[in-house]
């Protein structure tokens, strides 16, 4: 019987790098389902085959948890997703721009859906630059979408995910990695469904996240583990 | 024996309202006439259960098409309907309509569909679709597609009107053979008074959606000759009494009087029915014996009626009543006047049973 | 570029689906149509309005509707259940359920409007020559309709092929049972894997502009007469 | 004068061509002749635009319509056209139909709306829809919007065909002063020898395509009298002589001889046809003076033919040329041989103009 | 549950959007439809099929591709900054174009439909009555496809009103001036605010319900006729 993950759109490079190494350890199959994690919440709520949830942000885990649909004590970060400024324009000095207002469009994700959203708003709010930009902000209804509206030069800079970046050229002008200390930690949470608890598989893959291969691509798509951000703090 | 027991009380839209009782003859044709507008077409789809009649009833050879509310449908009323107009299938070619019928056809003896496509002329038209056809083609081939599903009744409406002369003589005495061998019942809508009095054994005139007359042709026959005044005809019952195939004449005796007229190819005994229209018989003092004209009958004159174009005259004559139409200058030239004894004279030619 | 395995399982579960689907829309829409180009009841707008106004809520939101009806609480899924079918979310069988109640209008509404213009001519000659009701609908409305049927299940399944609103909500997702080509194709581009999905939207505008295109030139092939009742 | 000049070779679906290369007249009603499928319609399509045609040319009144590749399109050429099925606009009522019409209606002096929807007895159906109206009906609401139109030419495709006698009768003298009297030029296909020889000056018989004659309808009256061989006629241009209100009757003179018809409001010098079935000939050796057949008229043979039903007899008459239908019968009875001198008499009531 | 001045707007921007698609739609498709139903030439099926087309593609999928195009360094973008419009993606008309470009298929598939039931003749008879193309379009087919015009003007208001993948993709959900009420309610959806969705969903449904029912009387109302073409 194969293993179910329901997995945030954000997460799905490092996800699809991690299965491939634990199907090729264990020979347990695994199938990933993407998607917005509100729908995956919509789902469980009527009977969708999850064993385990990754969420995009820690609300959604734990509402599942208080409906009675997570097991409990298995809610837990498994990675903290990264904040970045981005231009497509590679000539474009985004932290400039962003203090001068001097741009069209700003993207970000949709505050209430994506916490990559609300980080982006409290980044804003720290650098008093709400008033400033609000008028010109577009919203993607997912950091997907948010990266689609800058990487086209619809909207000239915009919040996107560090992990987005990954493996694309940038210099130091057109990316602005966020300091972690303008915005609330973007925790990406985790909870096994009540009903697949007991399930052999489901801990061998909660076992197999702890080791070392998954953990290193985990970084390496952009995001923070936990401890390494306690450790920072 | 398909004998057709109606009543209806069928309004249409406010303005027109179609009220038959009536029982037409279980075989023969009987012919429906009436001006336009009269209510034909609409008494012929309630027959065929196109035209909903509440409360309405319909026998049809003892069966109840329709009594009161119990409606048979449509599909199970064995009729061959032409329609008004053509009403091919457009999707069908003229032989994909053809087949149509004949696949449903009735069972029982029917006539043979390679006789009924060429009698039509439709032959050569088989693979055509409808829009390929012209008119009068159109209307062959869906008289030829009504024949085909061999209907204990046939309901045709107008179905030679868009036909040319020549092909209406042809068409004509096949129905009439039809009608009278297969013994199924015919009503026949028409217009015109000559097909009519040829065709139909009985009639019904409709005028504006009431009936003015029925019953068998020589029945209604003074009405129906007197339906056009300005066109009125005779119409005399006769018997064949000898044929003489050297002269192609046979001899009919009708009433006391034998008359002459062209050879069709009518046995002995044979019963036939003459038009005699009232602008063909000729009126004459002597009886003359050098002329052309084969049939001169004694007659007595019972009336004369005077019309806008001529005198009106009724006759009793040998052969029967007759209607006679002349001059006012030969009325007062032959000093006619009402008890007077004379000769009808009446071409053979102008003969038409 | 080669399709990974689970883009080809994805297209023939489109298929499949698109398939079963035009057909389902076909054989359910087909009565409803005729009944709405029949019928005289005041019953005949609200209907057809109704069968319209899926249309109105986002894709997504339907598919959550139906998720909530064909749930273990919900009374579909009640029903399925007691009937021992189980329950259609994320099965191919919710799908299918799913993208005909969304399809829906795009196929009865061709359907209604070609039924309509046949015209009681045809079926009353039908009815003389001996036809049933259902022999005329056959021989008579089925064949005069063609164009009308050919652009419901054009749109139809099309439809089918594109969506991904409802499908995603109920189908979950879920590899080789409900990740059909367009989930497939917005999960590429989610992932900002571009080039899969470029390559992955070309194959299926190629493939379905064949599949159309033969079922187009199929029908109009035979002669296509539908609609021009007479030349003079 | 709006002459039209005509020449096309149009192959229709392999099977039919219309070949024809002619001029008609411009003023006048021309028949168009013909059987069912023999290009009538085509002809007329043609003429309106409406089936185009390579390489044709078509010159009306002087304006070329179609020359080559050059063509006008149909509503820039001023046509009246009456379908041979009535097709009405579904979607208008009747008044809408005839307002469509007469909103568009080319310049120049034009019969009264009131005048036409009074003689074509629509006056109550205004209201209707097409499918509201019965066959006739919706008839002579599509010759009254193709009147409306106020055309230069009037193209009528069997106008007539779905019509009663009486209500014919209204029409067509009515058609006949239009065409004359606002001159504009009328092609008629008729199937209805009595309708064509009444109304038509000029004709073109049609025959699988080809023109198998044409011209003035004196010219080709031996050949239309005889398109059916079993009901031929003659045709006498006339002209009144004389008027006799008291008789009802006028004297028309015909060659050297005078006959007698029915008044129907002729005046002097009118000019008219004179239609004799040869079945309403008779022959008599001696001039009888008591019978009511008030035309009488010496008269020799030409020719004698022996037909099926009977023989059909050539006459040199002091009226004109004739034919005669007699039985062999009365043939053999008055030893009736080529050059015999006789009488041929004519009931007046039987002519027709 | 009262609205919040958010979905008021929204609300409002939804019926804006869809009217002014709707009108844009018939006004393209009417011509085109015409086209197609008068066409002889063999490129006539495969226009019908690229009509079509963008169906099969998921809806934020085609929003993708129409960013990119519309964008500032797509061929569309281009063209419209150089001819001074400025860049379309969110803006009120790039919204407006992505949707024409979507529902474009509904619309033209029943105006085809109609149009080519109307057949010839009433055409003939018109040119005979001395009315132009124009006029001929607009005296009679226009009136002989009332029906195929309410079916395409539905289903282009009702596909407008609900799309929101495309919308979403180019819309950028700005406030007043491209959040729309399916963008909305998905948003609802998405954020577990299930009461807020539930209420704005059955709004939306009764709203359109009577906006159609509406649109349907109406035309009904008036003698329908279109196709029997006779009656005997
Ligand atoms: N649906 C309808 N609504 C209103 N009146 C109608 C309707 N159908 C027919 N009529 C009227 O009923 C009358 C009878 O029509 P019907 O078709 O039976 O006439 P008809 O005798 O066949 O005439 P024709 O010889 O011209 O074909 C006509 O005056 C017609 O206008
Ligand atoms: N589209 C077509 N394809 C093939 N043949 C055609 C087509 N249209 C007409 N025809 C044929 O052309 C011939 C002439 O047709 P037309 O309609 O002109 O005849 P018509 O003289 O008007 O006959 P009717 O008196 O029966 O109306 C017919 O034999 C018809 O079958
Ligand atoms: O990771 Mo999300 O929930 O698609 O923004
Ligand atoms: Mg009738
Ligand atoms: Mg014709």
């Amino acid at each position: 019987e194969p293993l179910n993950l329901a997995v945030a759109s954000n997460f799905a490079a490092p996800m699809q790098a991690i299965i491939k190494g634990f199907e090729e350890k264990t020979g347990q199959q695994v199938r990933m389902s993407l998607g917005a994690s509100g729908k995956f919440v919509a789902q469980i709520h009527h009977g969708a085959p999850f064993d385990i949830f990754f969420s995009a942000d820690q609300a959604k885990p734990l509402a599942l948890l208080e409906a009675g649909y997570g097991a409990s004590d298995t809610v837990k970060t498994y990675a903290i997703g990264s904040l970045a400024l981005w231009s497509a324009n590679p000539d474009t000095d985004v932290r400039q721009q962003l203090q001068q207002a001097s741009f069209r469009k700003l993207a970000l994700a949709n505050p209430k859906l994506a916490p990559y959203g609300s980080a982006a708003v409290s980044v804003l709010q720290q650098l008093n630059l709400v008033d400033a930009t609000q008028s010109k902000w577009v919203q993607g209804e997912n950091i997907a979408q948010t990266f689609q509206f800058v990487q086209s030069g619809n909207a000239e800079l915009g919040f996107v995910a560090l992990s987005q970046l990954i493996g694309k050229a940038q210099n130091a002008r057109n990316l602005w990695i966020i300091p972690t200390n303008l915005y609330p930690a973007i925790r990406q949470d985790r909870v096994v469904l009540k009903k697949s608890a007991q399930k052999p598989a489901v801990k061998a893959f909660l076992d197999y996240l702890q080791q070392a291969q998954p953990r290193q691509i985990i970084t390496k798509h952009g995001y923070a583990l936990p401890e390494e951000v306690k450790n920072a703090l | 024996m398909t004998k057709i027991e109606l009543d209806l009380d069928l309004p249409l839209g406010g303005s027109f309202r179609l009220v038959v009782a009536s029982q037409l003859p279980g075989r023969g044709i009987t012919g429906i006439f009436g001006h336009s507008g009269s209510g034909k077409t609409t008494l012929l789809r309630f027959i065929a259960g196109l035209q909903p009649c509440k409360g309405a009833t319909l026998i049809v050879g003892g069966q109840p098409w329709q009594s009161g509310k119990q409606c048979l449908a449509p599909h199970k009323r064995s009729v061959g309907y032409v329609f008004q107009e053509a009403s091919l299938f457009p999707h069908l070619s003229a032989k994909g309509n053809l087949d149509y019928a004949s696949k449903r056809a009735w069972p029982g003896s029917s006539p043979l569909k390679r006789d009924i496509i060429e009698l039509l002329g439709i032959g050569s038209l088989l693979n055509r679709y409808p829009h390929q056809l012209s008119g009068g083609e159109r209307q062959r081939v869906a008289i030829a597609r009504a024949l085909l599903i061999n209907p204990s009744i046939l309901l045709m409406d107008e179905p030679l009107a868009a036909l040319d002369e020549a092909r209406k003589q042809e068409i004509l005495p096949y129905l009439q053979t039809l009608a009278a061998h297969i013994a199924i019942p015919m009503l026949y809508v028409t217009h015109s008074v000559s097909e009519l009095s040829r065709l139909a054994d009985s009639v019904l005139i409709l005028d504006k959606g009431r009936v003015k007359a029925q019953g068998d042709i020589t029945q209604v026959s003074e009405m129906l000759g007197l339906s056009d005044p300005l066109h009125p005809f005779s119409i005399l019952p006769a018997q064949v009494s000898e044929v003489h195939p050297h002269w192609k004449l046979v001899c009919v005796k009708s009433h006391k009087a034998s008359l002459w007229l062209p050879d069709t190819g009518l046995a002995v005994k044979t019963k036939v029915r003459l038009i005699v229209q009232a602008k063909d018989v000729s009126l004459s003092i002597s009886a003359h014996q050098d002329s052309s004209i084969l049939n001169i009958v004694p007659a007595r004159v019972d009336d004369i009626h005077s019309q806008t174009d001529g005198m009106l005259v009724k006759l009793h004559s040998e052969a029967g009543p007759l209607w006679a139409k002349i001059s006012l200058r030969s009325a007062e030239h032959l000093q006619l006047h009402s008890g007077q004894a004379l000769y009808a004279q009446i071409k053979s030619m102008a003969l038409s049973q | 570029m080669p399709f990974n395995p689970e883009d080809m399982g994805a297209i023939w579960l489109t298929l499949k689906l698109a398939s079963v689907v035009t057909l389902i829309l076909l054989i359910i829409s087909t009565p409803l149509a005729w009944w709405l180009s029949q019928t005289r009841s005041w019953i005949k707008g609200p209907i057809t309005v109704i069968v319209a106004l899926p249309l109105v809520l986002p894709p997504t939101v339907i598919g959550f509707y139906l998720l909530m009806l064909m749930g273990p609480n919900g009374p579909v899924g009640q029903f399925t259940q007691a009937a021992g079918i189980g329950l259609l979310p994320f099965t191919f069988w919710g799908l299918v359920v799913g993208s005909v109640c969304y399809s829906l209008p795009f196929v009865v509404q061709p359907l209604y409007n070609a039924m309509s213009a046949v015209g009681a001519r045809p079926l009353e000659v039908a009815a003389t020559l001996r036809a049933g009701p259902w022999e005329r609908f056959f021989t008579v409305v089925l064949p005069l309709c063609k164009t009308g049927f050919l652009t419901a299940a054009v749109l139809g399944f099309a439809h089918t092929v594109g969506e991904f609103g409802v499908v995603l909500m109920i189908g979950g997702n879920i590899p080789q049972e409900t990740r059909l080509v367009s989930v497939q194709i917005y999960d590429h581009v989610e992932a900002l894997n571009y080039s899969q999905a470029h390559w992955l939207s070309a194959t299926m505008l190629v493939f379905s502009f064949v599949v159309l295109l033969a079922l187009y030139s199929l029908t109009a092939a035979k002669k296509s007469v539908g609609g021009q009742h007479d030349k003079d």
